[in-house]
């Protein structure tokens, strides 16, 4: 992504997500969004003013019908459209499951390639520790991973998403965006003017030698916070942020730990069976003798989430957390006086 | 095979108005405004979804059911919560991420639960408690119990798969559960009847559960607790589910974030008009039952109990934060491996 | 923006009898026999669920629908595919695992699909396709064609979330789609009749959509065309999306796999004498369109056809094994890492 | 499981389904059934006999309405019952995803434990190239272990189904029981009596000494039809059954590869974030100094599965994948005239 000196704009997470609709809908009237209270802008405001500029014929208001929304946007992708539709918690993918990885994901392959299916679903993700409990707090991109046919992004600043969500809406395939709720309030400088950043290629945030650091959505600011501790004690941690789960740019992590020979992976899903897995079993069996020791990742706790701040904190994957990590990949021990449980330990 | 051992439970025998219930409907009223305040002072973790204007719909389907009786509702649950007889003190604990939360901080406001009293919880996904509700009174019919199972559910989620599913299974097998929708007129931000097919949200679909259509003032508790009543003793007497539609309004916004500015002003000053703590004062003051300065009393003490109940909520520790790692299973642990 | 380049959409003008339909009836039947007998041969991969009983519905229904109409169905969908020209040689070919299969070996006898032909495909989880049918009915009222979609599905459907979310869309959105329930009175093995809260799965629920009420003798051919050429029509010119049940039955079992002993002999037998081929060929013989030796003929003329067709595709070779890897995406790869 | 020799009885797949159901139903008279088309014996006839013995008070047909199935288990089981809801297909999960793994893995959890969720879900499961299609083939243990919350069962053979399923009928947690569809015909000799077998501890079919394989419900066989060929070569595999994904006996496995310093899995599903990523990355971090080279995954095909045999051989898990994973761990290079294309890697 390039940055032009002279037009830039302080942009918030949530006002590129609506930036990248309306830059995509001006761009191809096929372009059409639904989902449930949208019209008045959403609920995270994601989705304001596009009534107002596009119009009822391309700004639709649902029912409370996940399964019908998935439904429309799928048979709407076939028949020539490029809908987007709003999943507004990320949790509710489970009320459309069916749609999703069922329907969606494998109508081009079981037709032999007769349908093709161009259509975003996006919505809020992730945990956070906003309070938001067991049933609107997950990170669900791994739902979606276990299912082949879906492309995952998951950005992880405002000019990533815009970019990134104006690539997946320009993708012919059907890709899944998750808006990290606990980033719509960041903001940061970006270039005025359209903005694509092409799915599938990670992102080097910073680089760095003794160890690769990998993040996705809310979790690479936790590694560059880390990386930031690590090097007032002398380790230089290169940060990547993975952008696509699919498609998977592992060549990039490849590529860095061939470098540093060391890598943290720190996802906030449950680490039971979190994509940090995924990666880890594939630079371990594709670069296992350029490791100096085992991959190790930081994960949010094996239970559903709680509420009262104590509790968030305490399954949270913090700086903290992929700080010790990489001191254990070092072999450093920590200093014990900053020694807390380690949930993904224990659990 | 739920102990019948707390003696909190409450249930009020007859028809008849009840000064009792209108001192529930005030605490009800004070709590909710409560929270809110609490919320706007940044001391509520988490959203919180408050149901007020609809405090005689939980109140007085509360006031129906008996002990052995099982209720189950939504993330606008405090009302239904309270209307059985949970502890507003472990409530508030809850709300304010204290130790001692009536869910150990681990449900917050939109799951609050009092199985001991008969509330079997606060489900946050729409639609999807309706199909819990089943369950419960299915359990009760195998097992010959006359209990009853209430579940509350808004008039947005009429449209959801789930609540098809689950109407269509009480009816098919005949369950006791009555299903009370309470049309408080908007999903979120949208008003439902922009996402209706028909004009009426529930009623109208319960011909096609084979079951008979019935709305009732969700304002005015005499007439919920005539109306649902009935509706529960049929479902008590075998004689299958209902569903019910109780019209209603919330008088804020969607949760305590939302300023409800989607509302015309009219309306709200409409429905403001049948508060239905207004519409119950004057029943009980007609028929010489309350007068104002006792009235206004039981204000003043409602509103009294619960600072005083802050007070010290306020000043209770947060829980141990190992707590999060319990619970999961029935063991008490949360561990996935061996 | 579907293509309107294929000549061999099955619409047929006027309300009229018609012969051809007739052939159309009898090579159908007589494909699903074959594919009966293949299956029992041990020559079809995976199951087969065959419409046979039911031909008159999607036979009717496709010679509604113009060239630009969209239709979409079930796992028992073969009858549907050839109804709107779908080619016999290409499904059989998916059928018995060889090149050139319709669906180039991968969906099988669950998902024909002829996209080219106006059937959107064959979707084998009860319930979801009535969502999609909705989108593709949504894209044709965003640009303005007059282009109806048609949406077939089983009286068991009607029970699961996903039809209730789909046609409370299409009633609220107003689709130009038409959802046909083929009420062949059973789900799998159980009578329907005993999982139903009223008499009638899909016309009892018409109203709680703010829909009519429309049931059609799905075993006349002349009535389906009648009745769901209304409907047709009335979506088309903007008036709405309509839910039509159309009562059958199915002379087999289940699946191929499935002898269908649950059902009742005289119940099977009472059915028969009312099968749609027989109903259809009284109709035409009393008009005096056709005898009993030219509708023999037709019966001899067909069998041969797939036959001939049979022995071909038994001859072909299996799809290349590098088949598996493509068409997930579509730049025609299945690849998932950069 | 111990074996007496007195009396066994030859017993197939989808007879130790019904024998545990029976088993349990006997047992504890709160053990209900409920699904479609149960009543007159199931469409696998694993439910065969059930209403005969137990009467209509016991055994419940539903319409067709996986949401409402599994939210009444999830109501019966917290109101004392012990529901059994079948889910005739796993894919099915899909249509009832928000029940399962929003509803039923979350309440006790969020409830702060007021509530105990004993119940049963169980269907068919699994591709094993029987031409079921994108649609009903999936192997989709995976899906569920993203989510904590739930146990996960996947028997290997027809007495490990019994002892299974009678283990999880009797667990006071939910337990999701997966039964592999190409399965239901396999017959073994089983001890005639009752029989459960603990959750949790997986079983070491055979020893060996030079590598590990581990394999789940019919990758288990795969495994030890590798074994048998590897054992030709000269290479001694050891297999182990892992029997449940949650809760998971890492340590078996860790201290087979202990022994053995190789690890090969076998999963049937998609390898893209399957159950092996999970296992691997744990053996990583925890044995990396055991590790004579790297832990290699046998997936199926990251795609939704095709018919037509031919294709659906060339994205199985196969004995013969299993021997070649195992001479890449061992450094020895397969002959050239077996070679094949080699899905995982490709794909
Ligand atoms: C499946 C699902 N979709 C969307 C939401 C987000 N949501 C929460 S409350 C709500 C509106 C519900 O409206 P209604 O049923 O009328 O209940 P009310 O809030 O008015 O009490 C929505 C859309 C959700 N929680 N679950
Ligand atoms: C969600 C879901 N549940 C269950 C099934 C298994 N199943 C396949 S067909 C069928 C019966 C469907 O009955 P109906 O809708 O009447 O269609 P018919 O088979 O009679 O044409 C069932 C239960 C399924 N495919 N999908
Ligand atoms: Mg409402
Ligand atoms: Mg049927």
């Amino acid at each position: 992504m390039e940055r032009r000196e002279f037009i830039v704009a302080q942009l918030s997470f949530r006002n590129a997500v609506r930036d990248a609709l309306a830059q995509e809908m001006r761009r191809d009237e096929r372009v059409i969004v639904l989902g449930e209270d949208v019209a008045i802008g959403g609920v995270f405001k994601t989705t304001a003013g596009l009534l107002d500029e596009f119009g009822s014929r391309r700004v639709w208001d649902t029912p409370i019908c996940e399964q019908a929304i998935a439904g429309a946007a799928m048979g709407a992708a076939i028949a020539g459209l490029r809908p987007i539709a709003e999943i507004m918690f990320s949790d509710f993918y489970a009320t459309c499951w069916d749609q999703v990885v069922n329907e969606i994901a494998k109508t081009r392959y079981m037709t032999g390639g007769q349908v093709t299916i161009p259509l975003v679903l996006r919505g809020a993700n992730g945990f956070g520790s906003l309070g938001f409990g067991s049933q609107h707090g997950q990170a669900c991109e791994n739902w979606v991973m276990t299912v082949p046919g879906l492309k995952i992004v998951s950005p992880a600043t405002p000019a990533e998403m815009k970019g990134l969500l104006a690539a997946a809406i320009q993708d012919p395939d059907p890709v899944l965006v998750f808006e990290h709720k606990a980033l719509y309030g960041a903001v940061e400088e970006v270039p005025d003017g359209d903005l694509v950043i092409p799915l599938g290629r990670a992102r080097t945030v910073r680089p760095g030698r003794d160890v690769t650091l990998v993040g996705l959505s809310i979790t690479v600011r936790t590694c560059e916070e880390a990386a930031e501790r690590l090097d007032a004690q002398g380790i230089s941690a290169e940060v990547i942020d993975l952008r696509t789960l699919v498609p998977l740019d592992a060549q990039a992590v490849l590529e860095s730990v061939a470098r540093t020979h060391r890598l943290v992976i720190a996802e906030e899903n449950p680490g039971q069976l979190g994509w940090g897995a995924s990666l880890s079993s594939i630079v371990v069996e594709e670069a296992f003798g350029e490791l100096a020791g085992p991959p190790v990742r930081v994960s949010g706790g094996n239970i559903p989430y709680p509420v009262a701040s104590v509790l968030e904190a305490e399954v949270a994957v913090t700086p903290d957390r992929v700080v010790r990590a990489v001191q254990q990949v070092l072999g450093i021990s920590a200093p014990t006086a900053t020694a807390v449980p380690q949930p993904a330990a224990i659990n | 095979m739920t102990q019948e051992t707390v003696a909190t439970r409450r249930f009020v025998e007859g028809e008849g108005l009840n000064v009792e219930l209108f001192q529930r409907l005030v605490f009800t009223r004070r709590f909710l405004e409560k929270v809110d305040t609490l919320y706007r002072q940044g001391r509520v973790r988490g959203p919180a979804h408050l149901g007020l204007g609809q405090e005689a719909i939980a109140v007085g389907v509360g006031s129906l059911l008996r002990p052995g009786d099982r209720s189950i509702g939504t993330y606008r649950g405090h009302a239904h919560a309270l209307a059985r007889g949970a502890s507003p003190e472990s409530m508030l604990r809850e709300l304010l991420g204290r130790e001692g939360g009536i869910c150990a901080g681990k449900g917050g406001s939109m799951h609050i639960t009092s199985v001991e009293h008969g509330y079997y919880g606060s489900y946050a996904i729409v639609g999807a408690h309706l199909t819990i509700a089943n369950g419960l009174a299915w359990a009760d019919q195998i097992q010959r119990n006359d209990a009853v199972t209430v579940c509350f559910f808004g008039d947005g989620t009429v449209n959801i798969g789930a609540f098809h599913e689950a109407v269509t299974l009480a009816a098919v097998w005949k369950l006791p559960v009555v299903f009370v929708c309470e049309n408080n007129q908007y999903m979120e931000y949208t008003p439902i009847s922009a996402m209706i097919p028909t004009a009426r949200p529930a009623a109208d679909k319960a011909a096609a559960y084979g079951m008979t259509s019935i709305v009732v003032d969700g304002n005015d508790l005499t007439e919920v607790r005539r109306v649902i009543g009935a509706a529960i003793e049929d479902a008590r007497c075998g004689r299958g589910p209902a569903l019910v539609e109780a019209d209603t309004y919330r008088l804020k916004g969607h949760s305590a974030a939302d300023a409800g500015k989607y509302r015309p002003a009219e309306e709200v000053e409409r429905w403001r008009a049948r508060d239905p703590l207004l519409v119950y004062r004057e029943q009980l003051i007609a028929a010489e039952l309350l007068d104002d300065s006792a009235a206004d009393q039981m204000w003043t003490d409602a509103r009294d109990e619960l600072n005083a109940l802050t007070e010290v909520v306020l000043k209770a520790p947060p829980p141990d934060a190992s707590g999060a790692w319990t619970d999961l299973w029935s063991d008490g642990s949360s561990s996935w491996r061996n």
